[in-house]
């Protein structure tokens, strides 16, 4: 998969609450060939501080237009939505494998993905992708106010069910946790789980997976450098060796990991 | 005017003076999305040793002020892996791949290294890593002792007519006194520096930052002391030099060049920017034609002081 | 809960734990608008000599990537002019003062300094520099010698009571030995790092950017160096460091102490933001209370790894 | 002179043509306290690239406000020229010792102002100051379009030649020949010269002062690392040794100076 090096212009930028941010880019070669899972590596300013670029999942993809989904929690995004709409950002992508699907039988079965905190951005886009299949979505956050894209998903056809640590909204618990419950009482058996959060989430996904022996999907991170392949700064363990989150991945197999 | 580019580094003969600095640039593979490969002066490998190294933990890089830190413990996948599966690509691009080896016991895996080597026609020289503060266990590096330098680099050089470079590190008392013995043990070029040893520790875990705790830092914090030390190589020996350390730019560059480095190395740029070597290449020859300059060797060690 | 910030370095009691770095912080009446002096941890001055030095000519300094260069020279005016014209500021200020002393021809100005400095009860200690990189004429610092170290320290040692703190030099291959050596020799504590070595250059003109060509690199740059060196110092030996270079803020700080430093130094900084050494006194505060730590001292070395 | 750090809020921003850029500040503290031929430092940036403070002439007061007027030449500079109206800037004032005047006999003389390039910055705020005399201001730049606030000078009253390098506007030479022909033809004979510019101007500019006696007092330029005398970064060659030009200048009287 070719990738990309351009200069994308900011077409909207919105502050959906909080530290979260919503932007457009008019990245047409990379919006062509974008698939769920994969990610831009962007250069929010061309002093030396900060220095690398910094990874972040495409949210969705609209004609030739890709949308992100941040939060502030560092020097890069904070000047990243310190920019303004017009205002150009150097970006690389579509970098990484993305999810696996369509090829397979799974096509047509139901789907459950699973989003802890900020890992609902590369899932919506897979949502959407997947739209002609039942897709239940779990949603976990800390609080209420840090749930996300709950009506987005609802508007791409998704049932939606969400877990709050502190049980101020939906099931009180971790979304992992949310996820035993719905699959001991088998109210949904789905085919593949896709999943995007915190480690520990993923590594009680991946569990939950094996138990139930179900295929899941699991998208990572690791601190990248480069985003390209090159650093070798990105490794994680898999039963194959170490892989490159921003090359192998960021989506592994549960299978194939070795925690 | 016409403007010439091209440099020697012993025999080895670049159509332009920038490389692209081992371990930052993959295998090329990495970057044939970016740019033509074949316009560079030259590439290095990723550094290779005898069998395949897994490297470090995770994590293995983090960001610092102006720079960053890794510690990748010369992950590679060992040279019968690399000859099969990555030098068939390099030896395509058609421009002098210069191979970077390491040893995790010395010397006979270098010379093991070496004479294999040897018998590869599409390597056109082979870099000495003997300044990795990566590979774990080891308290010392080979390029922070001039006797030792000079024994491994005179043994590898008994062994091998392919041009020699001895890569050194800045994490050393006097440079110039190293650079000489690689010089005298009959390097064919230093190229230098390597990453500086440092450390960062996340606060709130009280942890460092890269997992293996002390990592080497590159990028452009360090650059001022890899032109520094340059300049004091350049000054002491009479073999070329190919400086690199926080080169970004074409006045990064240039600063390299001008304090004697005959070519020059892009690392850590090659992360932010990677087309950025290729427009090095671009931006000496206007620096060039700018400044009415026939031959960029003109330039090397032309610093007024 | 109540914290306590107050550290000790031999029998020098701090009332916390951040100095400001000598040449940083002029004789501190350059700062006396910004901030209320007496509740910094303690003062060290700009170098002293015995005589007045004029120092290097100018341009002395340029930036570089998040730091600095400097080659100032070590101008001072002297011994005398400073005990008249700069002491009585600094005694009013009632703090600690830390006279750092630097000497052209070693040991005998070294002990003339420092047995005049005896006679004056509001030096509280004496910080030896022997890691200056920017005195003219000189090709190597006593700094960069395990030996030359232990001798000068043990003269010194020998003729004051005072506490004795030695600065080192980043510019060796191996830190953790000049430190030992600078312990054996009866050093109170060490103070580390002073600046590395670096040089930058203005590639149209074909200059060093700072007059003197090579030159001392400090700033938020080299702060992975050397917290990566006060780690090593803080393995290797009893006394406490001070540890310096590139504190910007209440995390960088925190970097050092974790690695090992009982008090740490601001310097490069202050020019950024004069009240900034206040604002990290703060900010360990704050640290302590939002970590449940008692006692500062818990968090030296704290580092997991 | 006590110094201030604030934060200032800019009111207005403009550019006036080019890379020059005129900007006004908030700062009441500074505003009360300045003199011509004093600087503000300022940090235009809360990351490490630039690492440094930039000093800018003040370049007028008017109530509560200060004026900067500069030219985009590197890093912090067009940083600095991005920033918007309302944004807040960190900075420290009044920085230097200012131009000497208004105590002597001088006051009620003939003054000569002359400006090359940028130099224009403080002489403006000075020729405010200076009003109730005869102003003969010299302004010089390479080139028409570079010439600076001539009109501004006009509008405070004060008498207005300019010189271009290459003739396109005025006595075709630099600003310094021009003086000498001023002086030569005794058609204005100033009590003091005022100047700040290039370091070859100003040298020529003492020469000439040394030449007809009179009494000259010039503003210099040095790389500053503080600002506020700490360093000892920026000093200059004097006839009583070295000084700082952040502290003991930037203003010398043209006889002290050992060039
Ligand atoms: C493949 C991939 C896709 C990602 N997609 C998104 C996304 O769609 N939306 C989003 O908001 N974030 C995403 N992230 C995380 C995002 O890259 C980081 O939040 C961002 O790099 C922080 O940069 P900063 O300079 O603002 O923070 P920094 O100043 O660098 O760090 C601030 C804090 O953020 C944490 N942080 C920094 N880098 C990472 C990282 N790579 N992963 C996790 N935490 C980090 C650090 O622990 C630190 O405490 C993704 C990361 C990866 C690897
Ligand atoms: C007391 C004083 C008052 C000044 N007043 C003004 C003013 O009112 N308006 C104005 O436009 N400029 C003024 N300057 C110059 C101004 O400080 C520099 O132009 C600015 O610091 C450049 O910063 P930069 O990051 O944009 O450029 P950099 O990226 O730092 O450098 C770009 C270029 O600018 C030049 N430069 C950098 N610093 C200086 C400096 N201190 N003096 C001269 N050239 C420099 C360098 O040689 C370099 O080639 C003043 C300087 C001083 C010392
Ligand atoms: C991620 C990373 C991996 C590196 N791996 C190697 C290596 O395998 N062998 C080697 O000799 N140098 C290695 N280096 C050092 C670079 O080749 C170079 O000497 C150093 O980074 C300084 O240049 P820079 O500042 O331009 O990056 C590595 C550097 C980085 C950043
Ligand atoms: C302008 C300047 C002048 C300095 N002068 C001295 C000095 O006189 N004596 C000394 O021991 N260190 C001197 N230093 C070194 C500092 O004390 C400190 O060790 C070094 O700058 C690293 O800390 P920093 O990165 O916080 O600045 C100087 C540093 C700077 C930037
Ligand atoms: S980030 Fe560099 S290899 Fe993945
Ligand atoms: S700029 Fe630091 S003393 Fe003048």
């Amino acid at each position: 998969m070719k990738n990309f090096q351009l200069s994308a212009k900011i077409l909207s930028q919105k502050k959906i609450k909080g530290n979260y941010w919503h932007c457009e880019l008019a990245a047409p070669l990379i919006a062509k060939n974008a698939c769920p899972g994969q990610f831009i590596n962007i250069r929010v300013s061309d002093t030396y501080d900060p220095l690398l670029r910094r990874p972040l999942s495409i949210h969705g993809v609209k004609g030739t237009k890709i949308k992100i989904f941040y939060k502030v929690v560092g020097k890069a995004t904070e000047i990243l939505a310190r920019k303004k709409k017009g205002e150009l950002l150097d970006i690389i992508g579509p970098l990484g494998n993305g999810f696996a699907f369509g090829k397979r039988k799974t096509e047509n079965g139901k789907q459950i993905l699973v989003a802890g905190g900020m890992g609902v951005a590369p899932l919506m886009f897979l949502a959407e992708r997947l739209k002609k299949t039942t897709i239940q979505v779990l949603v976990g956050a800390r609080t209420r106010e840090e749930l996300l894209c709950i009506n987005d998903f609802k508007q791409a056809g998704c049932l939606v069910s969400v877990a709050t640590d502190d049980g101020s909204a939906g099931f009180q618990g971790r979304v992992s946790d949310l996820l035993k419950q719905l699959l001991q009482e088998a109210q949904f058996r789905p085919q593949t789980i896709y999943a995007c959060g915190p480690r520990l989430m993923l590594k009680a996904v991946a569990d939950m997976a094996n138990e139930y022996a179900l295929a899941a999907q699991l998208s990572l991170e690791e601190h990248m450098s480069c985003g390209i392949g090159a650093c070798l700064g990105c490794v994680v363990k898999t039963k194959g060796g170490l892989k490159r989150v921003c090359k192998e991945g960021p989506v592994f197999a549960a299978k194939e990991l070795a925690w | 005017m016409p403007t010439r580019l091209a440099v020697e580094i012993g025999k080895l003969k670049l159509s332009n003076p920038v490389m692209t600095a081992s371990g930052t640039f993959g295998y090329a593979e990495e970057f044939q999305d970016f740019m033509e490969l074949k316009k560079l002066g030259a590439i290095v490998t990723k550094t290779l040793t005898l069998k395949p190294r897994q490297g470090n933990a995770a994590p293995r890089t983090c960001e610092t002020p102006a720079g960053m830190l890794n510690s990748i413990g010369l992950e590679n996948p060992g040279l019968e892996i690399f000859i099969q599966d990555k030098l068939p690509f390099l030896k395509k691009i058609g421009i002098p791949i210069v191979m970077s080896i390491a040893s995790e016991e010395e010397p006979e895996e270098f010379l093991e290294l070496v004479s294999r080597i040897n018998l590869i026609p599409e390597v056109a020289a082979v870099e000495l890593n003997i300044s990795c503060p990566n590979v774990r266990g080891k308290n010392s590096l080979i390029a922070q002792d001039a006797e030792a330098t000079y024994q491994i680099v005179q043994e590898v050089r008994k062994r091998t007519d392919k041009v020699l470079i001895t890569k050194l590190s800045p994490n050393v008392t006097s440079i110039g006194e190293i650079a000489e013995s690689a010089e005298k043990a009959g390097s064919d070029a230093i190229s230098l520096i390597n990453t500086l040893g440092g450390m960062s520790i996340d606060v709130q875990q009280r942890k460092p930052k890269v997992s293996s705790g002390i990592a080497g830092l590159s990028g452009p914090a360090i650059r001022p002391v890899a032109v520094r030390m340059v300049w004091e190589v350049f000054n002491k020996v009479k073999i070329p030099v190919i400086g690199m350390g926080g080169i970004t730019d074409v006045p990064s560059a240039l600063e390299f060049i001008i304090a004697g480095a005959t070519a020059v190395s892009v690392g850590t740029a090659n992360f932010i920017n990677p087309k950025i070597s290729l427009a090095i290449v671009s931006g000496l020859k206007e620096y060039l034609v700018s400044n009415k300059i026939a031959d960029i060797q003109e330039l090397v060690g032309s610093l007024k002081i």
